[in-house]
């Protein structure tokens, strides 16, 4: 099985390659406008949606983009599909439940600390599966985040996880996140400028590392693994560095989340939930930055209004499949599709 | 350690043996791990249940593989086939969106309640083995699935059919150019695969409690059972599958929470030490 | 509130001019002085615990059938607003919020398990709703996860093992083997039982302890057999229960047994899976419906009317939620949660499941818990309830973790 | 002056011997063909000379020193760079930014030259899929040719070409040998084209060396005939 096989879901944006540095230049400078000017709009979301039950499915859906878009990037630019990014953000969440519950840690404190074990879980994980690619790939990875599921939920680790019963976050009234208390933290309109102060860095970071040389690097390596190789350039070091780093994203997203919902339950690890990301990833489309993001909000709000008895996932379920065999490279690679089309129409 | 317990691990391996089999099958052919897998071995188990209910548990013994055979067939003819020119990823996670929505069909058609199969009258209770006072349908299960592993190694060696169905598995696309019709080996493997699965669910439903969940609590075992014993190799993974079931219930005696996380612990070590798995295949 | 929001946006990033145009998020409930009173009943409607879901809907249907042919509380109608969720926390969570926020509930009902309401316990008070738990059991719910915005109606686990153990001379058997889940309840039902065994002069020979959701129970029934056991007390729940039961019979342990106890192993929906190899079992059961009192009668009546079956404790205590809450609201004189919640401390009210006073340290519904034994009856299989033992064995005290 | 050298290279699989005990030596500004019929081992042996293949015995030496366990990426760092027999290219890349990113590794200084060579200069912008299979041939040999390596190994660069084209990548291999002192390797199934571009020639059967030495001896061994000129002619 070595037959590495066009994937069109992961296939690339056939973007106008700017040949001049200073072409180059000018890209990176207007996306970084597009950036602040994104972050700036944004923040001003919770004057014009103020009911709080519309804005905390904007919130959930800012940090499930984190996931996505961490997901997005490894697929983009290694060809590499993981199913087993739900276990740093589930790691991630739980590291903050473990300080501040356990250890009395201020909760921002915590969400560094969680932080830091999501991410050193990717790099465990990474050390383990980055050498295989393909179908082994997206195996390993759902059977090691399975894993640490099922450590999590031992009795053995019930002080620190709260097994099967999940855990709640608990810190002192007069400790904050950032400014905020534990009750404004639930508060979606106060906690949204974090979620979404993340999301917009991260993705502008991942941006950024895509179009520097590294990123050039991994699309090398994407594209022509053993050519890399032949070619004097290390292939494990830049694919594990990847991983981690989309990792690390993941559990920004998973250490916000925990703070935002004051409650860690050990589904945040499970089988579906590292599922439903995937999928909500790849309905949106890995071709582009914004497609996880554009998927995610998409399946948060499928949640929230079609999930009548429990129905979800025959939707989701649906949606996968019509997606991969009709439209591979998602809504968004489709949609791009068609701006070339009507692009190359005009001319 | 006492008779009991071994035969309890035999048991158990046996079951992950035909599933395990069925799924490596699939794999060594069209290079896709089926998630749906787990979901084809549940329907396996539900069918069971509504067709003994009616006429008895050997008929539902001999129409569950059959109405698998047929969702094989389909599921061949609908997907892999079509596609077969697409990754192998997006094959995989096509039959990962299949694995969701059976999942829950199986819950509008049969609901959500847990569900019992009682084996039949001859094989309740319990009969004497070697010594040992042993539930007789477990020991029922250990024979039937010893006889159709053998059954299935005599298919794949002494027959064309299974003579094809090797050497595609090796390399599909030589098999292709010597002459070997491919689509028609590939819709042969994939009924029998999932007929395995199903036949595993059936032989399940009398063993362990129906629910809804049993389909995807398997599946991970299973995948791992397949990677252990060598991507796409048969033999390998009918081994893992009996050694993993066996290693897995001694464990339990001596301590159950090791014992939930020994299929891992088994994936890891082979990563580390042989990531060829046992019979020697690359996981790629 | 407008000015917290803008300090914490501007505590993060840039300083920023913002015209602060229209009300920032912060509204909860509706209008509590006027209208109906909204209750959300947020049962799992998929799930191995749909059923339970759905028979937990009805007594609550009964109560406010009730009550509204009454005149409703103070003249207001009482309005139901069912959901539905998939059992997980996050769902639930949002479905709550969004009852609570959309469509102005005031009061939560019918949510089934404890993480769903370790969860949701989380933001009751940021919600400003009132959760009645008359499903989930854990004791972490009136501890560590308790909250003055939740009412805690069912008995806990640890209240339920306390009323076996104090019931274990009742039943044949000198020999036990505990058989429990491994998990929070499973480890604490073990050592309460296990101690009052041994004060009872009973022996334990075996304790074991399966993962949540194992299949196969061969291991530990192959065990429990060689352990020399005459008695079981099982703890496995749902379809660990089922396996742990079906396995059992196949491997012929009744034969050896005197007594097989079970803790929230069997139950009433159950009967029929089980079948007839569980007539003679015992186990925990939260509701005598034989109970000789005037409010028993006149639920079992009109529940009957209602839905066409007699009740089992799941709808009786959904029901009994109820009438705790129409108490409340009434000694309140309004239905804003934390006036109704201030007024439910420490008020006794009569209902279905007796005379229960509400525990003003952590909420905990005071009650009775009741020993039953399966027995095969005209209609199929029943519970006997064979001892009951009041809340003041059952729990002494609340658990110095709760802190309002 | 021996500046790349396998000893004795045997690769089994199994109880299979594809390739028994062969011996090769090349020089700087010297091209040196590797001829054989279909099955003879030729891509067996630039595998195992190259590294992507362990020979299971026998050494591979480079500048006097054993190298045959370095992995292939050091072997690249140090001046060893094959080619390969499929393309082998950075598909959705354009050729501008693979040949760069391959320079970059390898200290290239003057990638110009390498493009001007191979008459690549047109088609930078392009992305590599879309462009013709023969010119993707030529970026093939020139992700080969960055960075100045000392031997070049080349598998079969023909392979897929029409016959002009056959003629001019030949010559590039051959003109850049020469120009830069590189010792090329140059597996072919052209057998007309490696004794029009070779120095020295060696021809494999069955995975045995046939016969080594200039165009000229190796048509008159009277081995070679019989095993494999005398079929084809």
């Amino acid at each position: 099985m070595t037959t590495t096989a066009p994937t069109d879901v992961v296939s690339p944006s056939a973007a106008a390659p700017e040949a001049s540095p200073r072409g180059r230049l000018k890209g990176t400078l207007v996306g970084l406008g597009i950036a602040v000017a994104t972050l700036l709009a944004g923040l001003a979301v919770p004057y014009v949606v103020t009911d709080t039950y519309r804005m905390s499915l904007l919130v959930e859906g800012t940090l499930l983009s984190l996931l996505a878009i961490g997901i997005g990037f490894l697929a983009r630019h290694l060809g590499l599909i993981s199913l087993g990014h739900g276990a740093f953000f589930g790691a991630a969440a739980y590291g903050v439940g473990i300080a501040t519950t356990n250890w009395g840690w201020s909760p921002t404190t915590a969400v560094g600390f969680g932080v830091v074990v999501g991410t050193g879980f990717a790099v465990v994980m990474g050390l383990l599966v980055v050498r295989s690619s393909g179908f082994g790939f997206l195996m390993l990875t759902l059977a090691l985040s399975q894993a640490l599921y099922a450590l999590s939920v031992q009795t053995s680790a019930r002080p620190l996880t709260g097994a099967h019963d999940g855990k709640l976050l608990s810190y002192d009234r007069d400790m904050t996140f950032l400014g905020l208390a534990q009750r404004d933290v639930m508060n979606p309109g106060l906690f949204w400028p974090m979620a979404w102060i993340a999301l917009t860095m991260c993705a502008t970071v991942l941006w950024l590392v895509g179009r520097s040389r590294f990123g050039t690097t991994l699309e090398g390596i994407r594209e022509n693994e053993e050519r890399m190789r032949f070619s004097g350039y290390d292939t494990f070091g830049p694919r594990l560095v990847a991983f981690v780093l989309s990792g690390a994203v993941a559990s920004l997203g998973g250490a916000l989340f925990a703070i935002n919902s004051g409650y860690v339950s050990p589904d945040i690890l499970g089988f579906t939930r590292a599922g439903d990301s995937l999928i909500a990833a790849l309905v949106g489309g890995f071709g582009l930055l914004v497609g996880p993001i554009v998927g995610t909000f998409l399946f948060v709000y499928a949640q929230a209004n079609f999930n009548f008895g429990g129905n979800l996932h025959l939707f989701t379920g649906m949606a996968l499949i019509l997606v991969l065999v009709f439209m591979p490279g998602g809504i968004t690679g489709s949609l791009q599709k068609l701006y070339h089309r009507l692009r190359r129409g005009r001319r | 350690m006492n008779a009991a317990q071994l035969l309890n691990g035999i048991a158990l391996g046996s079951l992950l043996m035909v599933l395990s089999s069925g799924l490596a099958m699939i794999y060594g052919l069209r290079g896709v791990a089926n998630f749906a897998h787990g979901a084809l071995y549940m329907s396996g188990a539900y069918i069971a249940y509504s067709v003994s209910d009616r006429a008895g548990f050997w008929l539902a013994l001999l129409v569950v593989p059959l109405a698998l055979a047929v969702v094989g067939v389909l599921l061949e003819l609908v997907f892999f086939r079509p596609l077969q020119h697409r990754s192998h990823i997006e094959l995989g996670l096509i039959t990962f969106g299949l694995a969701l929505m059976a999942e829950r069909l199986v819950v509008l058609i049969w609901g959500e309640r847990t569900l019992r199969v009682t084996p039949p009258e001859f094989l309740q209770g319990t009969s004497n083995f070697l010594g040992v006072e042993y539930p007789s349908y477990r020991l029922a299960i250990i024979a039937i699935a010893v006889v159709l592993a053998a059954a299935l190694v005599l298919w794949l060696r002494s027959t064309t059919t299974g003579l094809h169905i090797r050497a595609a598995s090796q390399d599909i696309e030589t098999a292709a150019i010597m002459g070997i019709n491919v689509d028609r080996v590939s819709l042969v493997v994939v009924a029998v695969g999932s007929a395995l699965a199903g036949f595993a669910g059936a032989l399940a439903a009398p063993y362990i409690a129906l629910d809804p969940g049993m389909g995807s609590a398997f599946l991970i075992t299973v995948l791992i059972i397949v990677v252990v014993g060598g991507i796409g190799s048969i033999g390998g993974a009918m081994i893992a599958g009996m050694g993993l079931g066996v290693i897995q219930s001694v464990t339990t005696v001596w301590s159950p929470s090791v014992a939930v996380v020994v299929p891992y612990l088994a994936l890891t070590i082979v990563l580390l030490w042989r990531p060829t798995g046992l019979a020697g295949k690359r996981v790629s | 509130m407008k000015r917290r929001l803008l300090a914490a946006t501007t505590a993060v990033t840039l300083s920023l001019t913002m015209a602060a145009c229209g009300a920032a998020s912060d509204s909860s409930g509706g209008d509590a002085e006027e209208g109906p009173i909204k209750i959300a009943l947020i049962p799992p409607t998929s799930g191995a615990l749909a059923q339970f879901g759905t028979d937990s809907v009805k007594g609550w249907e009964t109560a406010v059938r009730l009550v509204n042919e009454d005149g409703g509380i103070d003249g207001r109608e009482v309005e139901l607003l069912v959901k539905g969720t998939d059992a997980d926390p996050a769902t639930t969570l949002r479905v709550a919020k969004e009852a609570v926020t959309q469509d102005g509930a005031q009061f939560i009902g019918s949510v089934m398990t404890s993480p769903e309401h370790g969860a949701l316990n989380a933001q009751l008070e940021g919600l400003g709703a009132l959760s009645f738990n008359s499903l989930g059991k854990d004791d972490a719910l009136v501890g560590e996860q308790c909250s003055p915005y939740a009412v805690h109606v069912v008995q806990t686990t640890s209240m339920d093992v306390n009323a076996l153990a104090n019931s274990i001379a009742e039943m044949p058997g000198e020999k036990w083997a505990i058989q429990a889940v491994d998990y929070a309840t499973g480890h604490s039902a073990a050592e309460t039982f296990k101690a009052a065994a041994e004060k009872a002069g009973k022996e334990v020979v075996l304790e074991q302890f399966a993962p949540l959701n194992t299949t196969d129970f061969g291991s530990y029934i192959t065990k429990l057999k060689n352990s020399g056991a005459d008695a079981v007390f099982a703890v496995e729940f749902g379809a660990d229960g089922v396996a742990f039961v079906q396995q059992a019979d196949q491997f012929n342990l009744d034969d050896q047994l005197k007594t097989v106890l079970g803790l929230n192993m069997v139950s009433e929906p159950l009967f029929e899976t089980l079948g007839e190899s569980i007539v003679g079992y015992y186990n925990n059961v939260g509701y005598d419906a034989a109970a000789d009192t005037e409010a028993n009668k006149e639920f079992i009546e009109a529940y009957t009317e209602d839905h066409g079956s007699a009740p089992y404790y799941v709808p009786a205590d959904a029901y009994a939620a109820a009438q705790i809450l129409f108490a409340g609201i009434e000694e309140a004189g309004s239905s804003e949660p934390a006036e109704v919640a201030e007024a439910l401390a420490d008020l006794t009210v009569e209902t279905n499941v007796g005379e229960v006073t509400v525990r003003g340290t952590d909420n905990q519904v005071l009650r009775d818990s009741y020993l039953g034994k399966v027995v095969k009856g005209d209609g199929g299989l029943a519970f006997e309830v064979v001892t009951n033992t009041s809340a003041d064995v059952t729990t002494t005290e609340s658990d110095p973790a709760c802190k309002f | 002056m021996t500046i790349f050298e396998g000893r004795g290279l045997t690769v089994r699989y199994g109880a299979h011997v594809a390739l028994d005990g062969v011996d090769i030596a090349l020089e700087p500004g010297v091209v040196h063909g590797v001829i054989g019929p279909n099955g003879a081992g030729k891509s067996t042996f630039i595998d195992a000379l190259s590294g992507r293949k362990r020979p299971s015995s026998g050494t591979v030496t480079f500048e006097g020193v054993d190298i045959t366990r370095r992995s292939v990426r050091w072997r690249r760092r140090k001046g060893l760079s094959r080619s390969f027999q499929r393309t082998s290219v950075f598909g959705a890349m354009t050729v501008g930014d693979q040949l760069e990113m391959v320079a970059r590794r390898n200290n290239e200084e003057d990638l110009g030259e390498i493009v001007r060579t191979l008459g690549l200069e047109g088609i930078l912008d392009r992305v590599c899929a879309e462009i013709a299979y023969g010119t993707q041939r030529s970026v093939d040999l020139a992700i080969a040719l960055i960075g100045r390596p000392k031997v070049v190994l080349l598998d079969e660069p023909c392979a897929g070409l029409v016959h002009d084209e056959s003629v001019r990548m030949l010559q590039h291999v051959r003109d850049v040998c020469k120009e830069r002192d590189v010792a090329a390797l140059l597996v072919e199934h052209d057998v007309e084209g490696v004794f029009r571009t070779c120095d020295v020639i060696t021809v494999l059967d069955l995975g045995k060396l046939l016969a080594t030495g200039t165009p000229d001896d190796v048509r008159a061994d009277e081995n070679v005939i019989r095993a494999y000129l005398g079929s084809a002619a």
